[in-house]
Order: C-alpha cells, then sequence, then structure tokens
C-alpha cells in the first residue's frame, strides 16, 4: 500500500471531521450556541443509516431485531434528517438557556443517547458492534475504492462548505450572528429568535448527521464507543483552532488535527521513552493544541479584529 | 501641578486615538473635557486611569508617572474613575458595590467606611434602601449612583468621571453637579468628561475641548461658554 | 387615532412595585414624551410595552389589537420598537450589518431563500443598503460603516442604536434616553430628525428623555412618572407647571 | 416503594464526593469564568501524588493525602502560571479547549508515570461494620464530614470576607475590579490555591471510597458539572446540594431501573433541574 | 506495572526501512479503556521476539511497527491502514472492540492478523486463511461453559450474572447465563455495570437482594477490581466467579492476598497451555514481572507468525496466511518455541505449535479450542481446582 492510500483514508476521516465542524461552526460561529452534543447528532446519523441499511441481525448477541435493508441514499437521508430532528428536539427544551447551561444540558443529552444506543439492543445491537454495514457502490466503482469515498466525502465537504458560507453572509446568517452578539437585540428588532436557534441547531445537527452517515458505511461496523463525548471535544478544538466562525477554518481546523494525530503514529517507538509512546502522543497533541491557540487566539483561519472588538480595555 | 499630561498618545489596536494631548491640572481644580461623540474623551481619561496604556507621552501625578501602571496600582495613588459604561457589578448587592468601592482603603486606620457609608447615603438616599438589592436590576440612574457612590467612598485625591450626569433625572442632575462641586469645594480636584456642557463648564474651574483626539480650545469654563467658535461646534443651540 | 392604548399596567419585581395602574394612550402621529425621577418605572414601562417583560396586571393595545400576550418580536413586526436604555451593540457585528438586521421581513431570512439567494433576496437587500446608507450618514456614522460596534465610542453606539431602531421602519418608536451622551450639536438635529419624520412619515414617538429641555421641545404631550405611577399627564406647559412634578422630578429649577 | 437506606447511605457518599469537588470547581469557575475540563485530572493527580507517597514511598495515609492536597494546590498555580495566564484575555471557549489540551497532558503523563491500571491506597480490604442495617465505612464517616465542613467553610470565604466580595466581583467584571484597585492577579492565585487543594482533596476522597485511575477525575467531570450547573454556577451552597442531590439519585435509582442507565439519572436530574429553576437549586446563580 | 511496548530496541521501528528485516505490526489497545490490553501483549511478542531475532526468520530479523487503536474504531482504523502502508506482512493484537472494523480491511489487504484479546462470540464465525483472521485466544462461547459447568456440579442453582457494561465482557456473561440456564440452572438477576463507576455497592445490593446463590461477574481489571472491593466490604458469603481478565499475580496483590483466600471466589481461565511454565520464566527473566493478561496469546501470536514464514521460506502476507494452519494444527512434532520450529523445519519435518497460551489448535474459523480451569487463590497464588477438557467444553 503506497502512502498516497493512506493519505486517501486519513483523508476520508478529515472530511467527515471536517463535515462535523461545519456542523458545529453554525452553533458556536454563527450563532453562539455552546453546542456539546455532536456526537450525539453524528452517532444518530451512524446509527440510523445502519440499521435502515443492514437487516436485523443474526447469530450469537444478535439482539438488534429491527433491520430494512433500505438502499444506502435512503439510509444517508434519513440519517442526516433524524440527527436534525434531534438536534432540534435537544434545542426546544434548551435554548432559551444561557452558555454554560446550555452546554451542560447539550452534554448530557448526548450522553444520554450514547446510553440508549448502548443499552437498546433491540433497536442498535447495544453494546455489541453493528457490524456488516454496506459500502455504497461497493465492488462497482471502477478506481480504487479509497479514491472513490475520498472524492465522494470531499465533494459533500465542497458542497456544505459553499451552501454554509453562503448562508453565513446572507441576511439568514446575520440574524444568526446578532444572536451570538446579544439575543435581546434581534428580538428587539422583530426576529423570533427561538426558531432562528432552532434552525440553526437541527440544520448543523443535521450536517453532524450526514457525517455520521457516511463514516458509517465506510468503516463496516459501528459501536457505542465510537461516540463518545471525547469526539466532540475534539470537534471543539478542530473549529477553534480553524477559527470561530470562519468554514473554510472549521474544514482546515478539522483536518489539521486529524493529520496531526496521524503524524505523531510515525514517531518511531525507539525514541527515549519509546515504552510511553502512546501517551506521548497523546501529550503532544495536547501541547500542539494549546500552541496554536497561544500563538494564533483567532485560530488559523478566523476573523482577528472581530475578535478584538471593543475588547481592547 | 498635580495632574501633567505630556505629549499622551494612545489608542486600540492599530488604531490611535489620541494625538498627543499636553493638559494640566493643579490641586483642588475642577476641570472638564467636551467634545464630540468619538472624539477620544472616554479614551483620554482610561489612559489617565491605567485601563489604556499610553503608547507616548507621561501621566504624571504627583510626581510620579503613572504612564503604564496598571488600573490596580494608579487606584491607590488616589485616583477614583467611573467609566462611562458597564460601571457597575451587576451581580453584586449594592452594598457590596460600596465595599468594592473601599478596597484599597479598607483596613487602613485612616480609612471609616461606616463613616464614608453615611456620607454616600446622604447623598443618594436610594442606595441605602436598596442595600442588598442586587445591582443589575436597579434602574439605568440608580445604577448610575451606585457607580458614583462607589468611586466617592475612597475620598479620592483626583476624581476621574466619564458622563456622570448621563442617565440622571434633571433634578439629580442638577444635585450631582452640586454634589460635585462640593467635593470639589471639600479640596478633591475633578477631573471629568460631560455631554451636559453648558451645566458642567459653567461650575468648572477650567474647560477643555477635545476634537479627533486633539486639544483645540482650553480655557477658563466661562471662556469656553462665551466663545462663539466653540458654543457654535460643540454645544449646539441654546 | 389612537394608536397605542396602555390599560392599568402594574409590574412588580419582589416586594417593588416598579410600575403601578399605568394607562394611556397614544395618538397617531404624536410624540409624546415620558419624564420622571430615576427609578420611576420609564423603563419598566416600556419593557411592559414592547414585550420584554409581562404586566403582572393591565393589557396593552397597538393599533386596535390587544398584544399583551405577544413576544417582542411580534410586536416589533407589527410596527412596535424599542430601543435600549443601555446601548446593546452587536460588538462582533460591523456597524452596516448591525443596521440593516433591523430590515423587517426580510426574505433572506428565510433559510431556503438564503441558500438560494434568489433576485427577490437581493433586491430588497439592496433597498436595505440604502436606506442604511441615508441614516448612517445622517447619524455621521456612514464612515464607521465598516467598524465592528464594539469599537465605537459610547455616544456612537447610542446613534447606532437609534439608527437601528429607525431602520426597521416603525409606526411607532419606544426611545428610551436616546439623547444621553449624545453631543449637544448632534442631539439638535437628532430631535429635529425626529419631528421631521413625525411630518414626513407619520411616525409616532414615546421617548424617555431626561433632556427636559429637550421633552418640552418635541413633545405633543407629556407623561410625568413618580414611583411607578402616572403622575401627571399633558402638553409640556401643563406638565411643566403641574406642582406634583415639579417637586417629585424637575427640583423647582429650570 | 420505601426507600432501601443502604442505597441512600450509598448515595450520599458518592453525592459528598461529587458535592466536595464541585465546590472546588465552581470556586474556579466562578472567578474564572470557563469550564475548566483539565479539573478531573488536577484531582486525579493529587489522588496519585497521594497514593505514591502512601503505597510507593510508605508514609502514612494521613501524610499522603496532606502531600497530594498540598501538591495540588501548588501545581494549579504553577499550571495557571505556565498555561493559562498567557489566555487570561481570551474568551470562555478558548480557555475551555485549552483546559482540554491540558486535561490531555496531565492525564497521559499521569498514565506515563504510574501505569495505565488502577491502584488503591493502602487500607485494609474487609467487611464493614454495620449500623442499624447500614453498612459503611470509616473513610466513608470522615468524607461526609470533611464535606459539610468544608462548604461551611467556604460558604463563610464568599459571603463574609472581602476577599470573597472581591473574587464574585472579579468574575463579573474583570476590568472594572482592577479599576477598583482590586489585583486580581493575586486574586486568581488564591482560587487556584484553594481551588487546587480542594480538586486534589476530592481526587483523594474518590480514591479512598473507589480506585485509582487515570481517568479517574475525567469521568466524574459529567456528574460534577451537573452538580456545579444544577446548585447553580458560582453558588457553593447549591454546589454541594446540586452533589447530594446526583449522589443519591443515582444510587437509589438501582432498585428501580436497570443499573446501566444509573448515571442517565443524574443527568435527567440535571436537565429537569435546569428546565424548572434555570438560576439554580437557590436561585443564586452568578450567571 | 509499566506501560507499552518494545525493550532493548526491538520494539517500534518506522515504516518499512528495511530490505532485510521482516516488518510485523502491532495494533493493539496501548491507551484509553483497554489500555492494559496492549502493554501486556506486547510485552509476550517481545518475549517471543528475542527468540526469533536470535534464530533468525528466512535469514532475517523482525522488526515491529506498533500503533495504538486507542480501544476505538477510529483510531483502529488509521492504526490499521498505518500498518498498512508501512508494508507489514503480518499483524498481531486488535481487541474485539475494533474487529468488526477490520474483518473487510484485513481481507481487503490480504494482512494476516491474529487478534491475541478478542474472545468475542461475535467472532465465532468470522475467521480462517480465506479471511486472514486467526485469535490466539479461545471464544467466550467455550470459556462461558466451564464456568457454568462449574457451578452446576456444586450444586448452585440461582446464578446472578454481573458484567461490565462493554461488548466483550458482556458476550463472556451471556454464554455462562446461556449455558447454565441450558443445564436447569436459573439465572435470578443480570446486572451490568458502567464502566466508570465510582462504586458497585449499590448493584451489589441489588445482586444481594435477587437470592442468588451464585454470582458470575465478568469485567475487565478496572471494574473488576472496584466491584470486589466493594464485594469484600459488603461482606457477602454468595460464591463468586471472576473472569480471566483477572486471574493474574497482580490482582491478588492488589486485592490483599488474605482477603482473597478468605473469601468463597472462584476463577476461571483457559488452562494454560504446555509451554506455559517455560514462557512465564522467560517473561519474568526479560520484564521482571510476571505475565499479565493476554501475555501468553501476545507471545503465541508472534510465534505463530515466524513460524508460518520459516515454513514457507518467505515473509510475505499470502505465504504467512497459507501457513499458520499447518504450523498450528495437529500433526507434525510438537514445539512449543519458535527455534525449536524452525530447526525442525529445517530438517524437514512438518510442525504442531503448543502455546504458552493454548495448543493453539485452530479450527476452520481460525479459533482455538482448548481446555479451561477454576481456580482458587491459596497460598497468594492462583491454584486450579479442576479442569476441564477441550472435548467436554465442546461437546
Ligand atoms: N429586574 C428587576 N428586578 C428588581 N427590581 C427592578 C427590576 N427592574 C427594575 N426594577 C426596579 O423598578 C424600579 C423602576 O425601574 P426603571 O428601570 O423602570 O426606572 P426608570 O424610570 O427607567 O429610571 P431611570 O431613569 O433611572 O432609568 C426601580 O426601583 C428598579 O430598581
Ligand atoms: N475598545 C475600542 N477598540 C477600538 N476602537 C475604539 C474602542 N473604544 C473606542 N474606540 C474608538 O475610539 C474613538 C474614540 O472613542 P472614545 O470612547 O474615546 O470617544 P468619546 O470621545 O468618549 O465619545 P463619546 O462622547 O461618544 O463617549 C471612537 O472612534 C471609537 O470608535
Ligand atoms: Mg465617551
Ligand atoms: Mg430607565
Amino acid at each position: 500500500m503506497a502512502l498516497v492510500d493512506l493519505l486517501l483514508v486519513v483523508g476520508v476521516i478529515a472530511g467527515v471531521y471536517s463535515l462535523l465542524a461545519i456542523g458545529m461552526n453554525m452553533h458556536w460561529g454563527d450563532t453562539g450556541l455552546l453546542n456539546f452534543a455532536h456526537a450525539a447528532f453524528f452517532a444518530v446519523g451512524a446509527y440510523t443509516s445502519a440499521i435502515l441499511t443492514t437487516p436485523p441481525a443474526t447469530g450469537d448477541l444478535a439482539t438488534r431485531v429491527v433491520g430494512f435493508d433500505f438502499p444506502i441514499v435512503v439510509g444517508l437521508l434519513a440519517g442526516t434528517a433524524l440527527a436534525g430532528l434531534v438536534g432540534v428536539l435537544i434545542a426546544v427544551t434548551s435554548v432559551r438557556l444561557e452558555g454554560d447551561y446550555l452546554a451542560m444540558v447539550t452534554l448530557s443529552s448526548a450522553e444520554l443517547i450514547r446510553l440508549m444506543i448502548h443499552n437498546e439492543a433491540w433497536l442498535t445491537t447495544g453494546a455489541q458492534t453493528l457490524k456488516n454495514i454496506p459500502r455504497p457502490l461497493s465492488g462497482v466503482v471502477p478506481v480504487s475504492y479509497d479514491i472513490f469515498y475520498f472524492v465522494l466525502v470531499w465533494t459533500i465537504v465542497g458542497v456544505c462548505y459553499l451552501l454554509f458560507t453562503r448562508l453565513s453572509h446572507s441576511p439568514f446568517g446575520r440574524v444568526l450572528h446578532a444572536i451570538r452578539e446579544n439575543d435581546d437585540v434581534p428580538l428587539a428588532l422583530g426576529k423570533n429568535i427561538t426558531v432562528f436557534k432552532l434552525k440553526s441547531f437541527g440544520i448543523g445537527a443535521a450536517i453532524a448527521g450526514l457525517a455520521g452517515g457516511l463514516w458509517a458505511h465506510y468503516v463496516y461496523a459501528i459501536s457505542s464507543i465510537m461516540f463518545l463525548p471525547s469526539i466532540t471535544f475534539l470537534i471543539w478544538a478542530a473549529v477553534i483552532i480553524g477559527g470561530a466562525g470562519s468554514y473554510a477554518g472549521a474544514v482546515v481546523g478539522a483536518s489539521v488535527i486529524v493529520f496531526l494525530r496521524q503524524i505523531t503514529r510515525f514517531i518511531p517507538g525507539d525514541v527515549p521513552f519509546g515504552d510511553q509512546l502512546a501517551y506521548i502522543r497523546l501529550m503532544v497533541v495536547g501541547a500542539v493544541l494549546i500552541l496554536v491557540l497561544y500563538y494564533r487566539p483567532e485560530g488559523l483561519l478566523g476573523d482577528a479584529e472581530r475578535l478584538q472588538a471593543g475588547t481592547s480595555e | 501641578m498635580l495632574l501633567e499630561l505630556e505629549n499622551v498618545v494612545s489608542g486600540y489596536g492599530d488604531a490611535i486615538i489620541v494625538h498627543g494631548v499636553d493638559m494640566e491640572m493643579s490641586d483642588g481644580e475642577m476641570v472638564t473635557i467636551i467634545g464630540p461623540n468619538g472624539a477620544g474623551k472616554s479614551t483620554l481619561l482610561k489612559t489617565i486611569v491605567g485601563v489604556v496604556e499610553p503608547r507616548e507621552g507621561s501621566v504624571v501625578f504627583e510626581g510620579t508617572d503613572l504612564a503604564g501602571k496598571p488600573p490596580e496600582d494608579i487606584v491607590k495613588h488616589g485616583v477614583c474613575y467611573v467609566r462611562q459604561n458597564d460601571n457597575i457589578f451587576p451581580n453584586l448587592s449594592v452594598m457590596e458595590n460600596l465595599k468594592m468601592g473601599a478596597w484599597p482603603a479598607e483596613g487602613e486606620d485612616w480609612f471609616d467606611f461606616d463613616e464614608r457609608l453615611e456620607e454616600v447615603y446622604e447623598q443618594f438616599p436610594v442606595l441605602e434602601e436598596r442595600a442588598d438589592q442586587r445591582a443589575g436590576s436597579l434602574s439605568g440612574g440608580q445604577q448610575q449612583m451606585v457607580a458614583m457612590g462607589t468611586a466617592m467612598i475612597l475620598d479620592p485625591d483626583l476624581l476621574v468621571l466619564d458622563e456622570p450626569s448621563a442617565g440622571l433625572a434633571p433634578q439629580l442632575v442638577e444635585e450631582m453637579f452640586e454634589k460635585i462641586v462640593d467635593i470639589n469645594d471639600a479640596g478633591t480636584p475633578i477631573l471629568m468628561v460631560e455631554q451636559n456642557a453648558r451645566a458642567a463648564l459653567k461650575r468648572s474651574d477650567r474647560g477643555i475641548v477635545l476634537d479627533m483626539g486633539e486639544n483645540r480650545f482650553q480655557g477658563t469654563g466661562e471662556e469656553l461658554l462665551d466663545s462663539d467658535e466653540v458654543a457654535e461646534l460643540y454645544l449646539g443651540t441654546d | 387615532m389612537t394608536l397605542l392604548e396602555a390599560n392599568g399596567l402594574r409590574k412588580t419585581f419582589g416586594g417593588i412595585v416598579a410600575v403601578d395602574e399605568v394607562s394611556f394612550e397614544v395618538n397617531r402621529k404624536e410624540i409624546v414624551g415620558v419624564i420622571g425621577p430615576n427609578g420611576a418605572g420609564k423603563s419598566t414601562m416600556f419593557k411592559l410595552l414592547a414585550g420584554f417583560h409581562r404586566p403582572d396586571e393591565g393589557t396593552v393595545v397597538f393599533d386596535g389589537e390587544d398584544v399583551t400576550e405577544l413576544a417582542p418580536n411580534e410586536r416589533t413586526q407589527r410596527g412596535l420598537v424599542r430601543t435600549f436604555q443601555i446601548a446593546q451593540e452587536l460588538t462582533g457585528m460591523r456597524v452596516m450589518d448591525n443596521m440593516l438586521l433591523a430590515a423587517q421581513n426580510h426574505p433572506g431570512e428565510k433559510v431556503l431563500a438564503a441558500a438560494a439567494n434568489t433576485g427577490s433576496v437581493r433586491d430588497y437587500e439592496s433597498d436595505a443598503r440604502d436606506r442604511a446608507e441615508e441614516l448612517l450618514k445622517f447619524l455621521e456614522l456612514w464612515d464607521l460603516r465598516e467598524e465592528y460596534a464594539g469599537n465605537l465610542s459610547g455616544g456612537q453606539r447610542k446613534l447606532l442604536e437609534l439608527g437601528r431602531a429607525l431602520m426597521a421602519d416603525p409606526d411607532l418608536l419606544l426611545l428610551d434616553e436616546p439623547m444621553a451622551g449624545v453631543n449637544p450639536d448632534l442631539t439638535d438635529r437628532l430631535l429635529q430628525r425626529i419631528m421631521d419624520l413625525r411630518d414626513e412619515r407619520d411616525m409616532t414617538f414615546l421617548v424617555v428623555e431626561h433632556d427636559i429641555e429637550a421633552i418640552m421641545r418635541i413633545s405633543d404631550t407629556v407623561i410625568g412618572m413618580h414611583d411607578g405611577r402616572v403622575l401627571s399627564k399633558g402638553t409640556p406647559e401643563e406638565v411643566q407647571s403641574d406642582e406634583r412634578m415639579l417637586e417629585a422630578y424637575l427640583g423647582g429649577e429650570v | 416503594m420505601v426507600l432501601d437506606p443502604q442505597l441512600v447511605w450509598n448515595g450520599l457518599v458518592v453525592g459528598s464526593i461529587i458535592a466536595v469537588s464541585a465546590l472546588g470547581l465552581t470556586l474556579i469557575f466562578g472567578i474564572l469564568n470557563f469550564i475548566n475540563i483539565a479539573y478531573g485530572d488536577y484531582m486525579a493527580a493529587g489522588a496519585y501524588v497521594a497514593w505514591a507517597v502512601n503505597a510507593q514511598v510508605g508514609l502514612p495515609l494521613g501524610v499522603a493525602i496532606v502531600a497530594g492536597i498540598l501538591t495540588m494546590s501548588v501545581g494549579a498555580v504553577v499550571l495557571d502560571k505556565i498555561v493559562f495566564q498567557h489566555f487570561r484575555t481570551r474568551s470562555p471557549i478558548t480557555l475551555l479547549i485549552v483546559s482540554i489540551g491540558l486535561a490531555f497532558i496531565i492525564r497521559n503523563l499521569i498514565r506515563a508515570i504510574w501505569g495505565p491500571s488502577g491502584h488503591f491506597y493502602d487500607l485494609p480490604m474487609e467487611a464493614n461494620p454495620s449500623f442499624l442495617g447500614v453498612r459503611f465505612s470509616v473513610e466513608q464517616v470522615a468524607i461526609m464530614v470533611v464535606s459539610i465542613l468544608l462548604l461551611l467553610g467556604v460558604y463563610a470565604l464568599l459571603r463574609r470576607t472581602r476577599i470573597g466580595i472581591a473574587m464574585r466581583a472579579a468574575s463579573d467584571d474583570r476590568m472594572l475590579s482592577r479599576i477598583r484597585g482590586v489585583d486580581t492577579e493575586k486574586l486568581v492565585l488564591y482560587v487556584w490555591l484553594i481551588g487546587g487543594a480542594i480538586a486534589g482533596l476530592g481526587g483523594i476522597m474518590l480514591g479512598l471510597d473507589a480506585q485509582l485511575r487515570p481517568n479517574m477525575g475525567f469521568t466524574a467531570l459529567i456528574p460534577i458539572f451537573a452538580a456545579v450547573i444544577l446548585g447553580g454556577i458560582g453558588d457553593p451552597k447549591g454546589a454541594v446540594a446540586g452533589g447530594y442531590t446526583i449522589g443519591v439519585a443515582q444510587e437509589v435509582s438501582v432498585a428501580v431501573i436497570p443499573s446501566e442507565y444509573k448515571f442517565g439519572v443524574g443527568l435527567v436530574a440535571l436537565i429537569v433541574g435546569l428546565l424548572t429553576r434555570p438560576d439554580g437549586l437557590f436561585g443564586e446563580a452568578t450567571r | 506495572s509499566g506501560g507499552g511496548g518494545g525493550d532493548g530496541g526491538d520494539g517500534g521501528g518506522g515504516g518499512g526501512d528495511g530490505g532485510d528485516s521482516i516488518l510485523v505490526g502491532t495494533l493493539a489497545p496501548f491507551s484509553q479503556g483497554l489500555g492494559w490490553v496492549g502493554g501486556n501483549a506486547a510485552r509476550g511478542r517481545d518475549v517471543a521476539l528475542a527468540d526469533i531475532n536470535d534464530a533468525g526468520v528466512v535469514g532475517s530479523e523482525v522488526e515491529i511497527n506498533e500503533q495504538d487503536t486507542e480501544t476505538t474504531p477510529q483510531a483502529a482504523v488509521s492504526g490499521f491502514t498505518t500498518l498498512d502502508q508501512a508494508g507489514v506482512v503480518a499483524m498481531l493484537g486488535p481487541s474485539s472492540t475494533v474487529m468488526p472494523n477490520l474483518f473487510q480491511p484485513i481481507k481487503d489487504a490480504s494482512l494476516p492478523t491474529l487478534s491475541v484479546s478478542a474472545g468475542t462470540t461475535q467472532m465465532d464465525d468470522v475467521g480462517g486463511p480465506d479471511e486472514y483472521l486467526w485469535r490466539t485466544v479461545p471464544s467466550d462461547s467455550i470459556a462461558g461453559r466451564a464456568q457454568g459447568q462449574y457451578a452446576l456440579d456444586n450444586d448452585y442453582t440461582k446464578m446472578a450474572v454481573t458484567y461490565k457494561d462493554d461488548k466483550g465482557s458482556q458476550s463472556f456473561s451471556a454464554s455462562v447465563a446461556d449455558y447454565f440456564t441450558s443445564q436447569g440452572g436459573e439465572q435470578v438477576a443480570d446486572v451490568a455495570l458502567g464502566v466508570n463507576a465510582d462504586s458497585y455497592r449499590s448493584e451489589i445490593q441489588e445482586i444481594a437482594d435477587s437470592g442468588a446463590d451464585v454470582i458470575s461477574m465478568t469485567a475487565g481489571t478496572e471494574v473488576s477490581a472496584l466491584f470486589m472491593r466493594n464485594y469484600l466490604e459488603a461482606g457477602l458469603d454468595i460464591p463468586i466467579f471472576i473472569g480471566n481478565d483477572v486471574i493474574t499475580q497482580s490482582f491478588i496483590e492488589r486485592m490483599g492476598a488474605d482477603a482473597m483466600a478468605e473469601a468463597p471466589i472462584f476463577g476461571q481461565a483457559p488452562a494454560p497451555g504446555p509451554a506455559y511454565d517455560q514462557f512465564q520464566q522467560a517473561h519474568q527473566e526479560m520484564h521482571g514481572e510476571a505475565p499479565g493478561t493476554f501475555s501468553a496469546a501476545g507471545y503465541d501470536a508472534m510465534n505463530l507468525i515466524a513460524l508460518a514464514a520459516q515454513r514457507a521460506g518467505e515473509a510475505t502476507r499470502q505465504a504467512i496466511t497459507d501457513n499458520i494452519n499447518p504450523v498450528a494444527r495437529p500433526e507434525g512434532t510438537e514445539v512449543s518455541t519458535f527455534s525449536e520450529g524452525k530447526e525442525e523445519l529445517e530438517a524437514g519435518n512438518e510442525i504442531n505449535y503448543q502455546g504458552a497460551s493454548n495448543p493453539q489448535n485452530f479450527d476452520d474459523d481460525g479459533d482455538p479450542v482448548g481446555p479451561f480451569s477454576v481456580l482458587e487463590v491459596s497460598g497468594g497464588e492462583w491454584t486450579e481446582l479442576t479442569t476441564f477438557s477441550a472435548e467436554e467444553l465442546t461437546a
């Protein structure tokens, strides 16, 4: 396997994370909503699509009685929609909460969803892995499958990037930005801020769901431990490193994080403390995160001027 | 000389707002700065009290150069400042706000909090009534009173006020100016920015007109009030 | 004739009665000044009218419709717009965007239309820009249009606050101390503008202001408040000469 | 259903640990205004230092506990100087991300030094005495007593002392408190000293009652945050009440719902609490 | 206990740098949930590696490229791809958590893989040369029977089953319970143990209240330790079975030998393979500690890879794949180290590798079947009470 193949696989992961970051950027960068439920939206998209496109499980420990064997497109679309819906449902209860409170409620909701996925085996296979998830057009594509999937994922990233950037610069985005800055003002100016927040939450969550579907159909099998809160934290890091408010930043931030983790895999085992390699790798990732934020407060592609506005006293 | 600014240049980020201001104040004086919105008045005050660091020049107060010192040090030199917006702690009670005003002096033997508190309450009785109310839930004018009370509680050597009368009812505006004059008469020098220019200049020893970050006119209060040019440009029709 | 009606409004916070039995009417094309000492309940009454607080008792009728149960944004959509006493600038948005935000019924605020960037969105947007330009020039903020609102001076923020409210093209504008901190020269021109808007655009104003001279100059009717109640109501001259008002508010001197 | 007293007691113990940890967190949260994800790892670090002194060096447990607390107290200040100080003027969310990075570093450092698997303090492993049908251990009683004392102390500190008022002022508006003459850097130092010590103590309690794991603090974070939020951010008495509520709810729930949903109970308590009492249990949240 | 991988410069190694050396991958959890597994397995592997590199495989040295799965499929996929790209000829390691994500990639890459820890029954019908997949630990479905049978033999009739709330433990517990109830026993409680809980007292209370006369508890080392602490505290006299994850010396040390001996605690583990004692000694010499769980499985996997290459005469993926079964299955001289095997092969004889963890006689799905023991602690050590033969368990 050549290096380019490795790059393709890592590229697919980066693409999926980019989609997650794009969704998160709509929440935080545009609307100022502290969403810590992203892993759950990712999971809902992945599980929905997986359940819809596989038959019920058979064999030992096969407790899943639900399964549909629908075409993959149906799964992806349904996963996207359901994740959006779950986003809206979580938001309905909690968007009126502020800042840290919203963060905690969303984080808790995400954990609840994960607990449910982990324990409702009839639907999700529970703690066991939901496996044999089909790959779209597998065996049909003329090029290597990784090339095909890489192009597929990045095309979707590209489309989403253009779409979300346009939304952000549109009058719709302007209202979201106003909510981010101070939601009393748009309220006084006739905007139904709750509806805007719900839309923002739903759209961002839907994209995370799409990312989940794309991921599930790439990795053959999913299990609940793939959707721990650490994914949410990672995406937060991606958005902040890339520069909150910038969709290009979200994509770059996600890619940087994925590639950074990959690069640390090449640290040779015979360095001093090689025994502790696994831990050192993760420490390096933590340190780089801090250093990037130190040297680029606004993130790689963020707007430094906006960050500074009104803060220099 | 109590306060001496020499060629003070300051601003935010890349923007220079105050372009080389010279200014003097002697002990006991009351000086008012007026000028259009955005002239740099607040910025100049912020520079004096250390909230904004001067790029150039010196700010000498009672013989010490304050330039570059942080605000928490400057207040210990006796310079108390009431800023234009957000000048109270909204989540603290009124009483706690007042206690914060006394921070640098509390525990010093020359300082008697209760006595000072009495004086503040005398001026702003509503503060006594609302002592335990969350300051953020007060009316706009009441908040302004909390801010003034907080700055006065220290009995400062120089009181720096950014638009103290903004948002006060006329009766209180009058009282506020009277009080400021009283404080001044009792020996506390006062440097303030006011949009209520006539009322302020009338009572001030001297006035300064700031425009585009430079001082355009200086003179006694009457001189400025009488100047046609100042009247036309900065005071509006009467 | 009657545009706004307040009927027996009452609002308490814990033990504090901020607004009590307040009733009055505002006619179309009228400028109504509200004066009263600090803490009289003016801003609270404003919030009741604009829907930022729910009254404990009483109703608000706007343009013949009972709006008491409506959210602030719904009132704004009906033409009842407020400003904030303490300017609420949108720090991280540019001055121009602050203004454009106020445009009402913008088709581009719908997700699908925004995504498609339809012709009607673009047309609406460019009209809005033209109006914003005119207002910003008037308020002397045009040169700052690309500045972030957080970088404005205190007075400039008040002006932007006013500009934004005007941009919403209200039938009734509730102004909470619009002149506080605005330099006298500009204040004069703002007052003139308010009168022009009434005359030319049939706008109605309810203005809280401590600048008594200004109030007297522009108001058709003045409401004097004290301790949460309406103490006096009438022409500027009547209110100005009302004994109780003099005592409570004007401090004898003017 | 009759509440099983044993389950309630179990819940009170877990609740005490959550409560103490939440107290330290709410203090730091209150003044520094950001969610410090590394807090859980401060707890773990404190617990491990105490373990090293106890089990590796062989000193008595009491000495080890003091050593763990002091190390984290000073450690929190040192980490502030090395890391957080450089981000003082940044937005809370940036600080949150920085703390994620720091958490990664600390947790993996613990693994590198003390290995990935767990440890117990050097305590005898035997059946606990029982009283009125409730089994309890001496450590558990100590944990409860300390948690209550700590609450009283911190409450008095914040409400009665001027330092406490200044802390709350600084959390409202840092620049304004500097204008009032408060040396906020010094204040921050105190907060880290106290908050770090409490974190260390919380971690040690957790280790005493349960076991030491490198991610022990991180996994305890969600209930701890839930307690802080449920109680109202910045309200120490709320944090403690929130801690007990969540602890008891979790443990008692085992009798009625499948135990795999035990964690969910605390989260549901949080969500319901927040939606019905957005200003915290006592309505005294500072934010 | 220490952390991860290779010793003395033979561990790790950058990608594909040796024309002379044979690159073998290790993809295992070195961090997060199952982080302890990777280190144990790698230490066992290194014991084999020392012997292999002394003797040389088809004239070359074996080098290791070690990748961490972080116990999550995400990281496992990029770790796998990294190994694939580096050009490893075989791979050992992955745990149940990530295996299903790798079935297809392993097949696509034709990369022979030997899991050293995945007991999950989800792998029962996957594996063998066509799928390039084996495991050196037996399936839970066989292991579970030993526990169930011993309980029945001792006249226990009401079993409470409790397990760490994750895939592997659940899989194991399910097979214990299935067997126990199929033979006439009754299951009276099914209690999942939250992975990161800080107390299992309430769960134990629930078990005690269920009227069970025996408990089967399956959980990794961390959860087991805390559960057993809470079990001991509670002073219950319901006998308990604990799983093979914790049948180690260090677990006894952690819980205290006396406490473990006094309480009615039974362990259940694969009976050590024929070569275990010799392996244990070598491990002790090399690492200064006794082997941990899955160390022997790591040792066996490494030996099997090297022997397969040796038999093929070349170290390619396909050659190794084709030769794993021939060197592992019966018929041929029994050998228990690489150097012995190499000698026999060079002498033109077929071999039958007898492992340290297990005889490693793979069935058609690449699973080993072997005997299981029930143990208890006495004299500070795990001591065998009885052993069920492979035949008894597969009957
Ligand atoms: N949210 C609140 N909680 C408690 N008290 C409040 C709240 N809002 C207003 N009040 C009280 O209600 C009274 C009326 O306040 P309001 O802001 O309406 O006064 P105002 O007339 O606008 O005064 P000003 O001219 O100073 O702005 C004041 O005593 C104030 O302290
Ligand atoms: N934090 C800041 N960052 C960047 N620019 C700022 C900041 N604060 C003020 N400015 C700019 O500096 C200029 C002067 O502001 P300043 O607040 O000193 O004006 P001012 O004279 O006090 O006006 P006003 O009477 O309206 O309060 C303004 O053009 C403003 O836009
Ligand atoms: Mg100003
Ligand atoms: Mg008001």
